[in-house]
């Protein structure tokens, strides 16, 4: 029994259920939004320190042996991911203390963001094929309040589109959990694992993998599956839009790695081809949607489709450099384009629009803030030495390894043309002069004063230093996605850590 | 040298405070640095003069290869003295011409990182870290080309020049990839003193084509020539420094590094002599055609460029000698120029060539050096240019089959090309009359001037002593051709065939400048729409569609159609389903229908009639009843097949659903027909096709099961180790109670939402 | 939204403590028999429902004394803090534990921290239902 | 094997009315959609799982285990969980058609395509 696996669920949990239970204080909620972050965040470094010396750990819930009762388990994904969340969460609820009005506070922001991030942190951990289902239940009805908050028609509009289709995603992977115990009689990860090769009938079972994977793809915005993220995502307050671009395709991303190297591995030449030409389309559809946009958040929602690509990429590739490359890919693209939402809610304090066509000198005025746009978007973009540069080699090279030159092709055309949108933005929201002449006012009414300066542009900060630190100082990063590659198709050890006679 | 690279960083990132702390000085404070780095070089040229190379290596992510190994040999110590020295007068020149700017100090900061980042480049030694460099250069060079930021051509060509290089880049690198996985090295020095050739291996033919897309699209051949003269739209000392001596030739410095392991084949020669000389001769046409001083100097570096990527295909002995010094003569007379032609600007305030004349009283200086620069340029003794002509024209003589025609014959249309544009950019703005100026013209000061002085002064003397040239030059040929290429270089050469091309070219070119402004308007105009126009055009062809396809295929794909979303959802579920099962096989059905009571008949008959009534009826009423008929008939099929609890928890999850419903709806207006019967026959068919899909996936699982459930433990443990009786309760509460509690929190989280959204209405609350 | 008829006013104030009492033997019954705190949670949350649809919101929150809202936190605590004090022995979250109390004139008592989980789903729910319901109800007037 | 086949074609079923429902313009139908959906995955996990007449899976007082065979209880603590859990989804989903309703002033999709391009 190990504490940190489950601490990263009951911290989020417990600081949600308390905020929610003095919902009249707004003080104990943004206290809540911070401590309780800040918690996750340092639980999160605890298990991955943990997992990192002593490798697969387990907490059997309730103390039934496995596979009977339901198990959370970490190894370096899980765990690499957990952290990533109380990264962002932490982040974003420090942003959040100026962004965010009070009414919105006053609705639930900062219990809905804890409980959020305990769906994410529930879905990384799981090591229970159901309980994943009601983990991500619990983040999708978490973000759907957050999504509507405010209650604008965009809002409205938008998620319509997102439950609908996020709904129907549930849905599938509901049947396909059930599918899944109809044949082989258990919900356990491992315990499917170990029994996935004993099956006779490989199309039947690859079928049921299929709709797992359907419905994660949705989840992950993959092409043609990804509708409702451009629909949706730049419609709430930037800080919301942020987690989500933060954490949530993650999740379906992380739920494919999980399902396609653990389980359902037994006809690669159906699963993996379809993840391959998935990830190809993927990232072009979503780039050159990006490409056609003009609104600041339209344009960074485009590009999350377009980088989910990347990731499947890694897992289509199936060999230890191209999982160590998604893994990091993920964490380079929540630090990055997260930054980049934060930024647009930072230009918006300024000028009071996202329009591109509106928008201009801030390379002026906000010098501070051009050059941390300008790390954010040329690592996005994959310019050395940031961190988009390490995760763009390591697939290239993953994939020119194994001869899949095709998709390679695809990757870097699909990197030029991330440039070209980042450029685009920095060409005419930062270099162009302001199009109101340049008597108007720098900053816009709402510009905060000198102490919310500081909770605005300290995360931005952090996460630019992030992204630099990961391209100069790879090496740490490298080892630790190297390993957690490795360990991910080491399937047997998974089975042993969470089956074993060790275990209980 | 680790050290010596960082610390240029370090300073560009403190040059604003520099800047702010030395004012109108501090250009020459600045340029310390690269002096510092200049003297730091030299000290290497004894080791590399004697045929030794210096390796030094830090680690940096030994993980994937990478590390901050550096290389010196001849052509790296050959580059970086380049860059440092031009640097320094560059950066003094910059602290003068843009005096006053209000962006000198981020104007600092940029020009000394990409000083940086091109020494990084031509240094290193793994192909990964050369691969860093060179993209730094590239956006470096962006953020330079877009200085004056908030004019829109400005911005064009700096996302011209962007696009084309890092597009190259990324060939580049998938090119740099496949070299270290062909080779199984992934160090520059490794890879060179190889055993095995490359040449034969598979992955040769990709590499190379992928590499030289890197370095063709950095180094301006044809076609992609086009973004250099538009990045003049940058200040001058830019332009003197990355887009004629240092940035442009990165693409030539790496051809001439891989020549020995890549070079020798068919397929080098051929694709280098030709596009080289075709660049040459390019770049030399395109530049008497143009009227502005930048834009001419800029074409004729294009073919500068396209002169060293002939050579470098050619590789021999007199190639790479020549090669070597063309690279040296052309940096010298073409960064004075560019500096000197800086100077008029900043003098007269004019641009056009054609609008000056006459300068030579009111600048003499800057005239005295650009007519040495020109010289040079020209390739007229005793400069140093005419030391590099002679021997560019020997090669190209002696260049391979077919090759050894062609080549000399463009080679020779170039030289005359070239001998008008140094007349026109070193004689026409000084002498015959002088015009109207925007400004009384007025000579420069010292710090514009001291860079032109020294580089067009070298100019001069490498010509008439070779001797001092010597050693750095042949260590640069050795490493372009892999060996010594055993050579002296001599101003005199006796008298031979190059010397008679040269007396030609001459005295062509300089009937041609006397004929410029007609020749200009006449056949000069002819090869413009293939040299220019047409790649440029593809350029914006390229664009324009990537703009408009992009659009096209957003508007295909994200409609904002909700119901196109669903049907593509529901399809491709199906479409892989099927596609699985045909590829794999699995799709066993066999079931009977005999073990089946008549209630049961009918309650799935009921179910099923009401769910057709709620698709097809149009009275929301009724659909809102039925819906209570399909839960209800549900929670009967849980009660006769033994899940009580399952029952009444959906009866009671089914009255409030439809509580809620009536609650909600009924201030709706009634169904609309929206649809027309083609539609719905469509929708009906992929519905079908949803359902039966399903249907037989279901089917094909019901007699499958591969092991015993699990939940024999639970059966057997319920009461004896979890004290309950109703098994499913103790499921719910125990063995699975992480379930409930997430179920909790998201009926919570609902609650929370559906809250929110009534009463938290953001708009009403600005009004 | 209109008031209920008096009949129906003064059936739902006797039906209202019967239906409440009902809806608690139903969640304490629920380990051994159908029943639990879901469905008890839905039983009393109706027994609110039908009070305010007799008489009106106001009334409805005056006899509940405490927001939904605030129910529904206390629930998700109860739930969440119930899987504790296992973690506290040193045993896995939601590990369950007994303790039989003896009460006075009732005998023995089996408390568990199922138990206790089960009375944070039946806050929860009740606090779920009459959010949505009151909320809507309100918007309505 | 019972009436798993039986409950397969009214499975069926239920996707392909719910399929077409959600094809309609009409927010109503879309939301009549999704609830029909979520009673066929129900429904489908039911089947899978076998089924079982009139053995409910509860002990008798006094016993340690059930008497004979009973229906598998997994799957029922499953549906149990999901049933409220798309009870939830499906309140907000209803209050978001309400409250679109509101905003926009019609019961048409396609009223509803700002946000994408």
């Amino acid at each position: 029994m190990r504490i940190e696996v489950a601490l990263p669920v009951i911290i989020p949990l417990f600081f949600g259920a308390l905020a929610l239970a003095v919902w009249q204080w707004r003080g104990v909620q943004r206290a809540v939004g911070v401590l309780g972050s800040a918690a996750l965040t340092a639980s999160g470094i605890w298990l991955l320190v943990a997992v990192w010396n002593d490798g697969v750990l387990a907490m059997h819930m309730g103390s039934w042996q496995a596979p009977f009762g339901i198990v959370l388990a970490a190894d370096l994904l899980s765990a690499t991911m957990v952290l990533l969340t109380g990264v962002m969460g932490l982040i974003v609820a420090l942003y959040s203390l100026v962004s965010m009005t009070p009414d919105h506070e006053r609705f639930g922001y900062h219990p809905l963001l804890q409980l959020l991030l305990a769906g994410v942190a529930g879905a990384f951990l799981t090591g229970d094929i159901f309980n994943l289902y009601v983990w991500i239940e619990v983040l999708l009805v978490a973000s759907f309040a957050l999504l509507i908050l405010g209650g604008e028609r965009a809002q409205m509009e938008g998620a319509i589109k997102y439950v609908t289709l996020n709904l129907i995603s549930s849905l599938i992977l509901l049947a396909a959990v059930g599918l899944t115990y109809g044949m082989f009689g258990t919900l356990n990860m491992a315990d499917l694992a170990a029994k996935m090769g004993e099956a006779e009938n490989t199309g039947l079972v690859t079928v049921v993998g299929v709709l797992f994977m359907v419905a994660f793809a949705i989840k992950a915005a993959a092409f043609p599956l990804f509708f409702w993220l451009p629909a949706s995502y730049h419609t709430p307050p930037v800080a919301i839009s942020a987690i989500f671009a933060a954490l949530l395709t993650k999740v379906g991303v992380y739920a494919l790695i999980r399902f396609f190297t653990l389980m359902f591995t037994e006809a690669p030449e159906v699963t993996q081809t379809i993840l391959l030409w998935g990830s190809g389309f993927t990232m072009l559809v979503g780039v050159l949607g990006a490409a056609a946009q003009f609104e600041f958040r339209r344009i960074l929602a485009f590009h999350s489709v377009s980088q989910i690509g990347y990731i499947i990429m890694g897992l289509a590739l199936h060999t230890p450099l191209a999982l160590a490359g998604s893994l990091l890919f993920i964490i380079h693209h929540s630090v990055v384009k997260t930054n980049l939402f934060l930024i647009s809610g930072i230009s918006y304090f300024a000028r009071g629009t996202h329009e591109l066509k509106d928008l201009g000198g801030l390379y002026r005025t906000h010098p501070g803030l051009s050059v941390l746009f300008l790390i954010s978007a040329l690592s996005l973009a994959g310019l050395p030495p940031l961190s988009g540069f390490l995760v763009k080699l390591m697939l290239v090279r993953a994939g020119l390894e194994i001869e899949a030159y095709w998709i390679v092709g695809i990757a870097l055309l699909t990197g030029l043309l991330t440039f070209y949108s980042m450029v685009k933005i920095w060409a005419e929201a930062f270099w162009k002069a302001d199009p109101r002449g340049e008597e108007a006012p720098a900053n816009g009414a709402a510009w905060p004063g000198r102490g919310g300066l500081w909770l605005l542009y300290g995360p931005v900060a952090a996460l630019a230093a992030l992204a630099v630190l990961m391209g100069v100082a790879a090496e740490p990063f490298l080892q630790l996605s190297i390993a957690a590659g490795e360990q991910m198709l080491d399937v047997d050890a998974y089975v042993e850590a969470i089956l074993g006679a060790d275990a209980r | 040298m680790l050290f010596a690279i960082l610390s240029i960083f370090v300073v560009a990132a403190l040059a604003p405070v520099v800047h702010r702390a030395t004012g109108r000085h501090s250009g020459w404070v600045l340029a310390l640095l690269p002096a510092a780095l200049f003297v730091y070089f030299a000290s290497f040229v004894p080791t590399v003069a004697a045929g030794e190379t210096v390796r030094l290596a830090w680690q940096w992510m030994p993980g994937l290869d990478v590390q901050f190994s550096f290389l010196i040999d001849g052509l790296s110590l050959m580059f970086a003295l380049l860059i440092a020295g031009i640097g320094v007068f560059v950066v003094s020149y910059a602290g003068r011409y843009l005096e006053g700017h209000r962006d000198l100090g981020r104007f600092y900061v940029l020009i000394l990182s990409f000083m940086g980042s091109m020494l990084g480049l031509v240094l290193a030694d793994n192909i990964i870290l050369m691969f860093i460099f060179w993209e730094l250069t590239s956006i470096t060079s962006y953020l330079l080309i877009g200085f004056n930021h908030e004019q829109l051509k400005a911005r064009k060509a700096a996302l011209q020049g962007l696009i084309v290089t890092v597009g190259g880049g990324l060939a580049l690198l998938a090119g740099l990839v496949l070299l270290g996985v062909a080779s199984g090295s992934w160090e520059l020095s490794e890879i060179l003193a190889g055993e095995d050739s490359l040449h034969e291996h598979a992955l040769y033919l990709p590499l190379v084509i992928l590499i030289l897309l890197g370095t063709f699209t950095k180094s301006a051949q044809f076609p992609f020539h086009f973004w250099l003269p538009n990045a003049m739209a940058a200040p001058t000392p830019v332009s003197a420094y990355l887009h004629s001596a240092t940035m442009v030739k990165a693409g030539v410095y790496l051809m001439a590094r891989l020549n020995p392991e890549l070079g020798g084949t068919e397929l080098w020669t051929w694709t280098l002599g030709l596009f080289g000389a075709v660049t040459m001769f390019t770049g030399a046409w395109m530049a008497i055609q143009s009227t502005e001083i930048k834009k001419l100097l800029a074409y004729s570096t294009v073919m500068a460029l396209g002169t060293l990527t002939m050579l470098i295909g050619i590789d021999s002995p007199y190639a790479a000698m020549a090669g070597a010094t063309f690279l040296l003569a052309h940096s010298l007379y073409k960064g004075a120029l560019f500096m000197l032609a800086g100077s008029i600007d900043h003098g007269t305030g004019e641009k056009e060539v054609p609008n000056m004349g006459g300068l030579r009283r009111a600048m003499p200086l800057t005239a005295a050096f650009s007519v040495i620069a020109a010289l040079s340029l020209a390739g007229l003794p005793p400069l140093f240019g005419f030391v590099g002509k002679e021997l560019m024209l020997e090669a190209a003589l002696g260049a391979p089959d077919a090759l050894g025609v062609v080549l000399p014959l463009l080679a020779v249309a170039s030289a005359i090309l070239v001998v008008a544009v140094a007349a026109i950019v070193g004689l026409r703005p000084f002498f015959g009359a002088r015009p109207e100026y925007a400004r009384t013209p007025h000579e420069s000061p010292g710090a514009m001037l001291a860079g032109p002085a020294v580089l067009a002064t070298l100019g001069l003397i490498f010509g008439i002593f070779p001797a001092l040239a010597q050693p750095l030059v042949v260590a640069t040929a050795t490493s372009i051709h892999g060996a010594d290429p055993e050579m002296q270089l001599k101003l005199w050469h006796g008298i031979n065939l190059p010397l008679g091309l040269s007396l030609l070219s001459l005295a062509a070119g300089l009937v041609i400048y006397r004929f410029w402004d007609s020749v200009r308007a006449g056949i000069g105009r002819v090869m413009a729409p293939a040299f220019r126009v047409a790649p440029e055009r593809g350029y914006d062809r390229f664009m324009d569609g990537l703009v408009w396809f992009s659009a096209f295929q957003t508007r295909v794909l994200q409609n904002g159609y909700l119901r196109t979303y669903v049907m593509v959802t529901m399809l491709t579920t199906v479409a892989l389903v099927l596609a699985t099962f045909a590829t794999l096989g699995g799709l066993e059905i066999t079931v009977s229908f005999a073990d089946i009571l008549v209630h049961e008949w009918v309650i799935a008959a009921l179910v099923a009639l009401a769910a057709l009534f709620v698709a097809t009826t149009n009275s929301r009423l009724a659909a809102v009843a039925s819906l209570g008929i399909i839960g209800f008939g549900v929670s009967l099929i849980y009660v006769f097949f033994s899940a009580p609890d399952l029952g009444i928890t959906q009866v009671l999850v089914e009255t409030l659903t439809v509580i809620l419903l009536v609650l909600v709806l009924f201030r709706l207006p009634g169904f609309l027909k929206f649809s027309n019967p083609l539609t719905r026959v469509r929708d009906v068919i992929a519905s079908l096709v949803v359902g039966v899909t399903m249907t037989a996936v279901l089917m094909a699982t019901l007699g499958v099961q591969y092991f015993p459930a699990i939940s024999e433990y639970h059966i057997a443990e319920s009461e004896p180790s979890a004290y309950g009786r109703n098994i499913v309760n103790v499921i719910l509460v125990d063995f699975r109670a992480l379930d409930t509690l997430g179920e909790l929190f998201v009926l919570a989280l609902a609650a929370v939402g559906v809250y929110a959204m009534i009463k938290f209405r953001a708009e009403d609350r600005k009004s | 939204m209109m008031a209920g008829s008096l009949i129906l006013q003064t059936g739902t104030r006797l039906l209202l403590p019967l239906l409440l009492l009902f809806s608690v033997f139903l969640l304490l019954r629920g380990h051994d028999e159908p029943g639990g705190g879901f469905i008890a949670g839905l039983v009393a949350a109706m027994a609110f429902a039908l009070y305010m649809f007799a008489f009106d919101v106001y009334k409805a929150r005056a006899i509940l004394r405490i927001d939904p809202r605030n129910m529904l936190g206390i629930g998700l605590l109860l739930a969440t803090v119930s899987g504790v004090p296992a973690l506290l022995q040193g045993r896995a979250y939601l590990t369950s534990l007994w303790w039989d109390v003896e009460v006075p004139l009732f005998g023995e008592l089996k408390l568990s921290t199922p138990l206790v989980f089960d009375i944070g789903v039946y806050l929860v729910v009740i606090g779920t239902v009459l959010t949505i319901v009151l909320a809507l109800a309100e918007a309505e007037e | 094997m019972t009436a798993e086949p039986l409950l397969a074609i009214l499975v069926g079923v239920l996707f392909a009315t719910a399929t077409y429902l959600m094809l309609r313009r009409s927010l109503v139908k879309l939301v009549i959609g999704l609830i029909l959906l979520s009673n066929a995955a129900n429904l489908l996990i039911f089947a899978t799982s076998g089924l079982t007449r009139g053995a409910p899976p509860l002990i008798p007082e006094g016993m340690l285990t059930p008497e004979g065979p009973v229906a598998d209880p997994l799957p029922q603590a499953l549906i149990l969980t999901a049933i409220v859990i798309s009870f939830g989804v499906l309140a907000f989903a209803v209050v978001l058609i309400h409250r679109a309703y509101e905003v926009v002033g019609a019961d048409d999709l396609d009223e509803m395509k700002d946000t994408d391009t």
